[in-house]
């Protein structure tokens, strides 16, 4: 029996479906994602399925709809929000940082908020401005919340039934140039913990690291390069917090060279911290510095000018080209 | 309490027949049929726009058809050093203020995100984050007030957006500072796909203003004369230095939200079809033919006015225009920072090897 | 409207001498007389927290003198499945609902952000962030709603909190929703040194309430048993299901903002002066002693019982608690994440260096 | 004639006067900014002097001031807003994000926004919960913010007076630690560009780089070092956007050692950015990783634990002693 290929859209759906019929305290709420099914139609056909009481709309009010799930947090529940687009969480910004991330320390764990914030994010679908940011930086940065970023459909199922039943608040950053994209989804293998990176390919030349829309565009770098014979490897983050430095050091000990890509704008980004990270701890082991290929310090451009601006292959492959091969045995 | 009857009873001139309702002073009719000229250019610019979209032309439109007297009236009640401040729907508004259509719909071709100079016409960028842009109208009008200028901020936004905080912070700003500013919600029924009943149990969203101490007026969206009345009188008041108005249109989004939406997963088509007799051109037109202001020549000088219009815009957005790659470095900063400069030399390499 | 004249004329059932208002029912005296021990016990917790500042005993705090009857009314409304949400300024409300004073000061004494179990007495941790908790009521409410359990919520903030984006989305999800929570504005007519001419231009805070489409009441702040009869008949209403409420308090901050603000700066003494009459204490005493419900005796034992609440406040922030420097790292997560571990030895080895 | 000595906060008082003074644009209003001078007496006397047409309160609301401030600079002025506290401009985030940096962008320069966004930030001063955010990071990974932080009363004075005159939104972060200490400030300097670092002591065995509340810190080290026979170096960076790579590599690629001291929290923060920006660009002249001193990655503690977490002389030290001195010659 072959396992159903589905959208990214599709196996978040699943999860979120399923994660509702399993558990009475998991509702799903935001701007038109229950009767449309959401503007990426992820939540599709959930409020048909299990009524208002578990999906529903919410007046127009990012504050509003996660400043609610903090208290139905509270209250028992484990609310499940969406933020229409990146930019559109910004009005929530206050809530995530100074209550969603900080009240279970406050309260020393006498509350916890299970509370999953779901982010459509990053760029790659031609969006007009405000619809394209990569906003990881922001909630990475903030103690007390985990920020994960699937880059396939099947971790994106998995990923965020680990979320949902995470007893802290996730930022679940949803690649969303990856909806449409058919790939196979398992349902039925255990669902990954949140904190381990995978090797996606192994090579003994260099790493990349990558997470979320990077990782695929790391991949088609790896391959390219093969073909003109480096052996670079591939990994994929999953969870930017907490981070996986074991995973990440074992391999770049191993070849002695990375790159990390990222779609964000570089500067103190995850990026940066990848960058030190690595620097710091596999010091002795490095052959070059760690390169990073990412966004430019600049506004998400306009559609047709997007192109430029996101890290692909051929400024990864120009990147790894810096890594004083010369030197090299 | 005649503030709150203002604020429920939508003000009309025009009834759907296009007959002047009972004790209504008749609006001058040069200026309806200037309105009416107005009218037809918006609705066929949401016409050709949304031609433009299905040839692959724009990426996306949000179509303000059901809402051309608004776009026209919040238009012709400014005068030259007011500001308009638009949303992603006001397009027809922009254009109407005097913005070429071409320029206007650069961004939703994907060139820039602006294509106009907001000082030319002081229209300000259209506003994607909801209710934000309410507030720089309250700053454009609270410095023109502390300059001692005379200007009036028309600000624009739609009934889902007076859920946001910015909504609420704008408003209560406006009146305490008495800022000339008149704050228009287009009430067309939906955000998206959430109705009006699931984004406020108010009497009605021009109720609001009781709550920051101004007048709230609602009015026929649909009726040109009316809301240029309303919308007039309280660009008046502003002008005065009475301070704000909120006045709330009673309309209807006829079309989806975007060309990328699909109404019919949420609304049923009898609602839309009860909102179709409502229709703001007709109204004006039969009024005017009543009148016999608008004979046939004249309304043909309009539609050929209207089509030549249209022409210009398939001309304009389907013309190959280059973007500038280096053009992202450029405006980040007045000065570009060493790091950008830096990050821009990336770029043209890349641009030169290939 | 009689809804406009309920958000705009205080309801009063005490007069600021102590005498009933003409036509009012007179309130049950042994219930006034548990009232009036509570105001005792509010008034000495600020006095009582105010001395620990000066002591350097308490870093900072809020004091509510001339506000007590709020405090203590917003608890005693409350049953025990309800919740409270207070603010920095509402300690006395937390002690009021059962939670123990030096519990409730831990904040401020600088060992920990919150130092109660908010579900031991479902009193929030205070919030800090103005009018965010408002929201956060809105959600227990709204959850407590969904799992058809009775609860409701009363949801504080003051006077200038009015003016945040999160108070119109709590009030307006709170009403779409028919949310049970009573939102509670103690307007106490400054917010630092921001009088409430700068807030708000509205004719009172309460009619804020027409907007959301929920009733809005304003009752005397300073008068107990009118603030327990109109905040009784919010919770009774949300209890019913018919949902939320916007009661305003028509109060005075007699103490300065806290012990680091100096309010002479921004206000004058006649000011403070004229609302000193108006104490929500000697009003209740007043009645209460004309009405022979409250003897020496009586007194004397509410005295003692406040004194020896003083005393254990004394003792308890007085006393040496270790604080334990790992616990930084201790609940930031469930389950602290393995960089936190790192940090965290990284700690313990400094310590145990030192 | 001896300069004056000032606090911090007189020294940002006097530039606001002066740039008021000189300069009818100049706008200043906030929460408490007016009848009160301040929570902190920043904008003490303005409003005394110049009256309520250049001074004045605003109702209670973060997004609405800096939303307005917007507005106020699209029309011809130079608003100059204070936020209260650090974690009390998240309400704003929105507006700072999405339209104070980018909206020069959006309109190809059409429209310049030369707004200074004023925050107290930063901690040591024993406040609660919400007072004492390091929130640099959010701002610095923000394309179209320039993001100063002074470390000296007489940068304060001189760096403000650049931020007024900048053509560019600017967050002007005040370390509120030092707001009451007295320093000589000779405000006839001339105003110091944006965009410079400044050697505070120079030293040969190892760079400190800090900015803002930790350039005093890292000075003390460098002290403490000097009589245990080391000589550190201490940059301060003024500005973190832009950055001074020039001086930050000039200095680190003489002593081949470097720690970043910052308070923040560390992960994905603008140590983050310092300590990639120099691996990549020092590689081949460090003798030892980069070492980060930062803020543990928790949320700011209670007063009476806030020790424990600011970077603090010893932990530099302790730092500074596995910079792989074996190796040295
Ligand atoms: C802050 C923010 N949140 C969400 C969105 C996504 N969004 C774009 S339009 C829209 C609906 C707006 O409805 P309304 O205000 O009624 O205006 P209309 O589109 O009907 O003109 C939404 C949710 C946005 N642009 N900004
Ligand atoms: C979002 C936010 N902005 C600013 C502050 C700083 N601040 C603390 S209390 C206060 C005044 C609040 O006034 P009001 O709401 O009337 O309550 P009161 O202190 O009078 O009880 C301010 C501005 C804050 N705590 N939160
Ligand atoms: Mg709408
Ligand atoms: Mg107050």
């Amino acid at each position: 029996m072959s396992t159903p290929k589905m959208t990214m859209a599709q196996a978040i759906n699943a999860a979120l479906r399923d994660a509702i019929a399993q558990d009475d305290s998991v509702v799903v709420f935001g701007e038109d994602v229950a009767q449309l099914g959401g503007v990426f139609r992820v939540t599709d056909g959930l409020h048909r399925e299990f009524g208002e009481s578990r999906v529903f709309d919410t007046p127009l009010a990012e504050s509003g709809i996660v400043g609610m799930a903090v208290g139905m947090a509270m209250n028992g529940m484990r609310p499940v929000v969406e933020m229409q687009f990146d930019a559109f969480a910004y009005p929530a910004f206050e809530q995530i940082v100074s209550h969603v991330a900080k009240l279970g320390n406050r309260t020393r764990g006498k509350v916890r908020l299970p509370i999953v914030i779901r982010i459509p994010y990053a760029g790659g679908i031609g969006g007009v401005e405000h619809h394209c940011d990569s906003s990881e930086a922001y909630y990475a940065h903030t103690p007390g919340l985990t920020v994960v970023a699937p880059a396939t459909n099947a971790d994106a199922y998995g990923l965020l039934r680990a979320a949902i039943a995470s007893p802290d608040p996730v930022v679940f950053l949803e690649p969303k140039k990856h909806y449409f994209a058919k790939e196979e989804v398992d349902v039925s293998v255990p669902v990954p913990p949140i904190g381990r990176a995978v090797v996606r390919r192994p090579g003994k030349d260099a790493t990349l690291i990558a997470y979320g829309p990077s990782v695929p565009v790391a991949l088609a770098a790896a391959a390219q390069a093969a073909t003109e014979g480096r052996d670079l490897g591939v990994i994929d983050l999953r969870s930017i917090v907490p981070f996986d430095d074991e995973t990440v050091c074992a391999e770049v000990r191993r070849t002695g060279r990375a790159v990390v890509v990222a779609e964000a704008p570089g500067f103190a980004s995850v990026a940066s911290e990848i960058a030190a990270r690595v620097g710091e701890r596999c010091f002795h082991h490095l052959e070059a510095p760690v390169r990073r290929v990412t966004g430019f310090d600049v506004p998400y451009p306009a559609p047709k000018l997007e192109h430029h601006f996101l890290p692909g292959v051929d400024r990864i492959l120009d990147a790894v080209d810096t890594l004083q091969w010369e030197d090299a045995a | 309490m005649s503030q709150l009857k203002a604020a429920l009873t939508p003000a009309r001139l025009l009834d759907e027949s296009g007959r002047l309702v009972r004790g209504a002073t008749a609006p001058d009719a040069e200026t309806l049929l200037e309105g009416y000229r107005g009218l037809v250019f918006a609705r066929r610019l949401n016409e050709q726009a949304g031609a433009l979209v299905r040839q692959g032309r724009l990426a996306v439109y949000p179509s303000s058809r059901g809402q051309e007297a608004c776009q026209v009236a919040c238009a012709s009640v400014l005068e030259e050093g007011d500001w308009l401040f638009p949303t992603y729907r006001d397009t027809a508004a922009i254009v109407a203020r005097g913005v070429d259509p071409v320029e206007a719909l650069t961004l939703l071709r994907g060139d820039w995100h602006c294509g106009y100079d907001p000082n030319e016409h002081k229209v300000a960028p259209q506003a994607t984050p909801l209710a934000t842009q309410l507030l720089h109208a309250v700053g454009v009008g609270h410095a023109a007030r502390l300059k001692g200028e005379n200007t009036v901020v028309m600000a624009l936004c739609g009934d889902g957006a007076t859920s946001e905080g910015d909504f609420h912070e704008a408003c209560n700003f406006a009146a305490v500072f008495r800022v000339p500013v008149v704050f228009f919600v287009q009430n067309n029924k939906y955000a998206i796909s959430v109705p009006l009943a699931r984004q406020s149990v108010a009497p009605s969203l021009a109720a609001k203003a009781i709550g920051y101490g101004m007048p709230g007026i609602r009015v026929d969206g649909n009726d040109l004369p009316a809301l240029e009345k309303v919308l007039g009188e309280a660009v008046a008041r502003a002008r005065a230095g009475e301070g704000p108005t909120l006045v709330e249109a009673d309309t209807y989004r006829i079309d989806s939200h975007t060309n990328a939406d699909d109404a019919s997963r949420y609304r049923a088509d009898d609602e839309v079809n009860d909102w179709l007799p409502r229709d703001p051109l007709l109204r004006v037109r039969t009024y005017l033919k009543a009148k016999g202001t608008l004979d046939d020549a004249r309304e043909q000088e309009i539609a050929d006015a209207a089509e030549e219009m249209a022409a210009a815009v398939r001309a304009g957005v389907g013309a190959e225009t280059p973007v500038d790659p280096e053009e992202i470095f450029a405006h980040v900063y007045a000065t570009p920072t060493p790091q950008l400069a830096e990050q821009r030399a990336v770029l043209r390499a890349e641009l030169e090897e290939a």
